[in-house]
């Protein structure tokens, strides 16, 4: 009795969601080409999942609307992953198993990233990460890159770089840093205290702060107390914006502020509220497109994608949606020279030379799976409420 | 640039942890007066705090309301929702245990986190402080304006309701309710009725502290969860139930974090209040001005 | 002194001090082996506390508690009952999310419950011993006349039966002395009748009881000796026909009423 | 409640041990595996801790945190010394278990709220650690190069480690089921009705209570192990405050009274938030929010305590 009854409410359950998840199936058309995502769109890096969907669904539309890619319509598979390391394991699995998919773009953190790596390994499939550590793209025991990874965001290493070089440019030899204890905060400090040695500059205070903090002024008068010639801030959110304005109450005057490439959005420097002027920080091409002079190789792609999202979501964007811009573009620019081939499209990307992104001109090789240099960034000042190149 | 003393140091810091600590003492005290009534700890607590900041942020700024209209009108949107809140969720609830009340205020708290979302976005929104944004330097240490109003705001909080509950036959009905509920029930006082004022004062309180603290740290729609823990260490720390101990408790909670982040190590800051904490529970577990006996005669 | 061999509960010099309240002041004295004594006194006399002294509940400010001439004050609760004192309680604690038979297989507990790995992987022995508590507290609950309620749940039974349940269930810890702590309170008559040849009965297979109680037919009809507290300390002690018409004792109920 | 129910044990293990090759040959589900690795680890957490809450009656908001000593523990212990992964789980599980028995003895003679505001704190002290001990812990970014598990050999592919997980899983139903059928697990139902009477009746009620602390403890130390070898990776965000609330809904889903309802509540939750729940997007948190409200308010002995609520229903009616 018990048994039967059982049995009935397993197939049923069974049956069940088989009908719901029946994919339908456009007729008269050539294959699509399947594409699959993972973002972060919402919890704790929503900052840079929501961004990241929204381009890639934008792009899919525009590529689609143009014909496909040679005939074949395009079709983004886009996961939510939360965030969360178990979900994001599970999602590409799931892309790779049951959509299968041509190709992986995201997950949106480098933890994730990190995370699905013996994954897209094991299955041989080319992941396209949007997320920044150079662990991403480093074998730490061998050195050299995973065989089926990439990734689209400049290393840290590379932002820092350009920060410090620009602080050794102003004579500057002492520094505090700030961050917060997410992976963003947590990973830049470590290139910042890492990098630091190498330009001569002293760190004489490092300290940290939660993403939901309401309040800093604690670790800035500590920093007070120690009085270094510039101090820079690694975080992402509210924080960062709290943080200008408690520097600003404290008349910390004298000392040059600089924020990473996380600050890339007017929307920070208008919910500052005038607490920005002055504050410098390294940004990718798109997000001062206008700014660049026409002969910058990255002019008309930056410009283009930069009106096409203000006009699509009526919100300016963030620099984060341009690593979902190069990862889905590096992939159609394989997928329209191999078609829907994975080892293919795993050995045209890395062979690419000179694709002209949002954040910067890539050229990959077997070394080299970010296939960015020195000068993906740029230094912007914030001057009068907006940015302006900096000298 | 001038060289910070060491006393201007530990003034300031001194006066960040008061800050803060005012703002969760006003968290504490919204989760008591739901705690005295009900015996729940109410955790969507920290999501009045949110929606409060982000609906005077539609008003105030999207919406251009002048600042005292914006304040009463969140305030009363807010303390609406916390009506809807006791009437829709906690009072179906058939048979209360800590577990069940735990889990039913976390419900709560995602459905108003959810609902905020789908209205305000996941970007922060900011406010203009209640008079402007320079700062007043007192022997070496910096106050902004709106410190001031958050501490006055705890100050006017604490003032009103002690008036309603001393003097109001409202307040000494819930407080009869706080003492024993059977009891307050059959001298005829409507027990539902208070359970119900207590979840509109606290959701009023939390709106309050919402608009005061978002000029200082900005609002977004998940902002709430951190706000609840905080309140609820708070409260504990104070003892449970007691209105001094809140604000007793609020004001050590956010004077160890300023002084731990100053002092020793920010990333550890949040570990150090929650150790001091744990050696109050462990070694006066009804909490600094919590009373053993009051606690005994609690369900939970 | 008397016998010694006699003498199963002996109190000396016990001071229980609550903060400024006196709780209980040097109420010595002796409960005899195989006897019923009871405890009475107006409200706040200090008898529930004097139990909780005697079972482990309260550590006391200064004093003695000897139990077959070992002093007893520093054990535990737990250990004092599996030392041979269980008790009941004033305000009825049965185990209400158990069965009846369930609830007296838990008196065994002390004595001969399994520890959690034996139980866990139900080691022969285990089964064996659960075997045999089932049987025990089948065996108990005959006795007192509940068997055939045995498989309903716990708190379906009325009040009196869940007060007999009590002391089932304290007889499951096999002890040498009982404390009943007003086992007839919110009885009618007839349940404390059944109540009273109950002890009886219980008294009669060996083991002595000591018991707190407000109904004075019951104590008058069954003890054998009375103690008579008032304020903690002790203004009377001796046979019922004694204690009736001690001139302290009625001084102390006309005055507190 | 105490008849020992061979069958549907028997039964529904056969389910799960049949379930791969069902979801094989169906391809809308043929992913559905994978995600029953992560229920099974949950299960054996939420088995662990439907004994300590549902049983006797002690709340823990900060289970999430041993989940993450064990993980983390076979992560150090392997990665960065090279020991064996098995001896790693083994060790993880003891270290966890004394770690549960120095937080237990001070926190459990707390109550109520006290009690679950002290296990929060210990949750997120223990998440900050994570957070901050970079050294050992690879900080937020978390850590790689976990390796996996194998047997004579063979190394655990996904499939193999469905069977482990569910295996163990098993393996730890019946243990804990045959603890609450014995006179321990009568004990513990004891002190959850009635402290006073369960001492009174030679229950050592503090002994007793850390002993199963530390029990539902080391479970979760094991699963944490078992999710780290899988996943070769981990990093503190798994292990947050919002992970111990999550197993706190597991188990009231499932009923908290019932060791059946943790494993279904663990399933269910697991589906729901790593499954069904996406086509809500965004609004999936309120979505979350309108299911567990429906489940306090309508089922408040959750889906396992179904079948009793009928029965009485039917009893009830004239």
């Amino acid at each position: 009795m018990r048994l039967s009854k059982l049995f009935i409410v397993v197939s049923i359950c069974l049956i069940g969601s088989g009908w719901a998840m029946t994919p339908a199936i456009a007729a008269g058309e050539k294959e699509a080409y399947k594409v699959g995502a993972v973002f972060s769109v919402t919890g704790r890096a929503s900052f840079l999942g929501d961004p990241e969907k929204k381009t890639v669904e934008m792009v899919a539309e525009e590529i689609n609307k143009a014909g496909g890619i040679n005939g074949h319509p395009l079709e983004v598979i886009v996961y939510d992953d939360e965030g969360d390391a178990t979900k994001c394991n599970l999602a590409v699995k799931k892309l790779i198993t049951k959509d299968k998919v041509c190709a992986v773009m995201g997950p949106s953190v480098s933890g994730n990233s990190i995370a699905v790596i013996p994954v897209v390994e094991e299955n041989e499939v080319p992941l396209v990460s949007c997320a920044a550590s150079y662990k991403i793209v480093t074998n730490e025991e061998t050195g050299k890159p995973f065989k089926w990874v990439f990734k689209t965001p400049q290393s840290d290493s590379l932002a820092v770089d350009s920060i410090y070089t620009h602080m050794k440019k102003k004579g500057i030899s002492k520094i505090a840093i700030l961050s917060d204890t997410t992976g963003y905060g947590a990973s830049g400090r470590e290139e910042l205290v890492r990098m630091a040695k190498d330009f001569g500059l002293e760190i004489v205070a490092d300290e940290t702060y939660g993403p939901k903090d309401t309040d800093m002024m604690a670790q800035l008068t500590k920093i007070k107390g120690k009085a270094p010639q510039a101090v820079v801030n690694w975080s992402i959110g509210p924080t960062q914006v709290t943080i200008l304005r408690n520097f600003k109450d404290l008349a910390m005057t004298g000392i040059i502020f600089y924020q990473s490439h996380g600050f890339g959005s007017r929307e920070n420097i208008k919910l500052a509220a005038g607490a920005a002027e002055g504050v410098f920080c390294p940004l990718g091409a798109c997000n001062i497109a206008e700014l660049l002079p026409d002969t910058h190789p990255q002019k008309a792609v930056a410009m283009q994608y930069m009106n096409s999202y203000a006009a699509k979501y009526k919100e300016p964007l963030s620099s984060f949606g341009g690593h979902g811009w190069d990862a889905l573009y590096l992939v159609v620019d394989a997928l329209k020279a191999v078609g829907c081939d994975k080892a293919a499209i795993r050995d045209h990307i890395e062979k690419r030379k000179g694709f002209v992104g949002q954040h910067g001109v890539f050229n990959f090789s077997p070394d080299d799976h970010n296939g960015l240099g020195n000068d993906a960034f740029s230094m912007v000042v914030v001057k009068d409420g907006d940015w302006a190149l900096a000298d | 640039m001038e060289q910070i003393s060491l006393s201007g140091q530990l003034l300031q810091y001194l006066i960040t942890g008061i800050t803060i600590g005012s703002l969760y003492a006003m968290v504490a005290i919204g989760f008591n007066i739901i705690y005295d009534v009900t015996e729940i700890i109410n955790f969507a607590q920290g999501e009045f705090v949110a929606l409060g900041g982000l609906t005077m942020a539609s008003l105030n700024v999207t919406l251009g309301i002048p600042l005292v209209f914006a304040f009463c009108g969140t305030v009363v949107f807010v303390t609406l929702i916390g009506l809807l809140m006791d009437r829709l969720a906690i009072r179906p609830i058939r048979q209360p245990s800590v577990v069940t009340l735990i889990i039913a205020t976390i419900a709560v708290s995602f459905i108003l986190r959810g609902a905020a979302m789908y209205f305000w976005g996941k970007d922060p929104y900011d406010l203009p402080p209640f008079s402007g944004r320079t700062p007043i330097n007192i022997l070496g240490g910096v106050i902004q304006p709106q410190y001031l109003w958050v501490i006055a705001f705890l100050v006017i909080v604490v003032v009103l309701l002690s008036f309603f509950f001393d003097r109001t036959i409202a307040g000494k009905a819930m407080r009869a309710c706080a003492d024993n509920t059977d009891a307050a029930s059959l001298v005829g006082i409507n027990v539902n009725r208070m359970v119900l004022m207590s979840f509109a004062l606290s959701a009023a309180i939390g709106a309050v502290a919402g608009i005061i603290i978002t000029p200082i740290s900005l609002m977004e729609y998940d902002r709430g969860a951190m706000l609840a823990v905080k309140g609820f260490s708070a409260v504990i720390l104070g003892g449970l139930g007691s209105f001094p101990g809140a604000i007793l408790g609020g004001l050590i909670l956010g004077l160890i974090e300023s002084f731990g982040a100053g002092l020793i190590s920010s990333g550890y800051k949040d570990a150090f209040a929650l150790l001091v904490l744990l050696g109050v529970l462990f070694f006066k577990p009804s909490g600094i001005l919590g009373n053993v006996e009051i606690s005994k005669i609690k369900r939970f | 002194m008397g016998p010694e061999k006699d003498c199963i509960l002996d109190i000396r010099d016990l001071v229980m001090r609550f903060g400024g309240l006196m709780a209980l002041y040097r109420p010595d004295f002796v409960v005899m082996r195989g006897s019923i004594t009871a405890i009475i006194g107006p409200n706040g006399a200090g008898k529930t506390t004097l139990f909780n002294v005697i079972t482990g509940f309260l550590i006391p400010t200064e004093g003695l508690v000897l139990f077959n001439d070992k002093p007893i004050t520093c054990l535990k609760p737990h250990q004092i009952s599996r030392i041979g004192i269980s008790r009941t309680f004033q305000t009825v604690e049965i185990f209400r999310n158990m069965t009846v038979l369930e609830n007296v297989m838990l008196g065994f507990h002390g004595r001969m419950g399994s520890s959690f790995t034996a139980s866990g992987l139900k080691a022969p022995w285990a089964v064996k011993k659960e075997n045999l508590i089932k049987e025990k507290a089948e065996g108990i609950l005959k006795f007192i006349g509940l068997s055939r309620k045995s498989n309903h749940a716990a708190d379906s039974l009325p009040l009196g039966e869940q007060k007999i349940l009590e002391v089932a269930r304290a007889l499951a810890c096999e002890p040498a002395l009982i404390c009943l702590d007003e086992p007839a309170a919110g009885l009618n008559e007839t349940e404390s009748h059944v109540l009273s040849s109950l002890i009886r009965a219980i008294k009669e297979k060996g083991i002595t009881v000591l018991l707190v109680e407000h109904d004075m037919k019951v104590v008058m009809d069954i003890s054998d000796d009375i103690l008579v507290l008032n304020h903690g300390q002790k203004i009377a002690q001796g046979p019922p026909d004694e204690i009736k018409s001690h001139p302290r004792v009625i001084e102390a109920y006309l005055g507190d009423e | 409640m105490l008849r020992y129910r061979k069958y549907p044990v028997l039964i529904v293990s056969l389910i799960i041990a049949f379930f791969p090759w069902v979801a094989a040959h169906v391809p809308a589900i043929d992913h559905y595996p994978d995600i029953m690795i992560f229920a099974g680890i949950y299960a054996i957490i939420t088995i662990g801790l439907s004994l300590l809450m549902g049983y006797t009656g002690q709340i823990s908001l900060g289970h999430a945190a041993f989940y993450g000593i064990g993980a983390y523990a076979s992560a150090i212990f392997t990665s960065r010394y090279g020991w064996n992964p098995w001896l790693s789980m083994l060790l993880g599980t003891v270290l966890t278990s004394l770690i549960a028995i120095v937080v237990g003895g001070p926190a459990l003679k707390l109550k109520g709220h006290y009690l679950a505001m002290a296990t929060l704190a210990f949750g997120i002290i223990v998440f900050i650690i994570f957070n901050e001990e970079a050294g050992f812990t690879g900080g937020p970014d978390g850590m790689t190069g976990i390796p996996g598990l194998s047997i004579f050999g063979f190394k655990l592919n996904a499939e193999r480690y469905y069977y482990l997980v569910w295996g163990i899983a098993l393996l730890v139903f019946l243990f804990t089921t045959n603890i609450i059928q014995s006179s321990a697990g009568r004990a513990l139902r004891a002190i959850h009705s009635s402290e006073a009477a369960a001492m009174a009746m030679g229950v050592n009620v503090p002994g007793c209570k850390i002993v199963v602390f530390a029990y539902s403890a080391g479970l979760a130390s094991l699963a944490g192990s078992l999710y780290a070898h899988y996943m070769n990776f981990l990093n503190p965000s798994t292990f947050d405050i919002f992970f111990g609330i999550k197993l706190l809904i597991m188990i009231s889903l499932g009923g908290i009274h019932y060791i059946w309802g943790a494993v279904i509540g663990a399933v269910i939750v697991t589906f729901l938030s790593y499954e069904w729940l996406h086509y809500f997007e965004e609004l999936e948190i309120l979505v979350y929010g309108l299911i567990l409200l429906m489940i306090t308010v309508f089922l408040p002995q959750g889906l396992a305590g179904i079948p009793e609520m009928i029965k009485n229903r039917f009893k009830a009616a004239p």
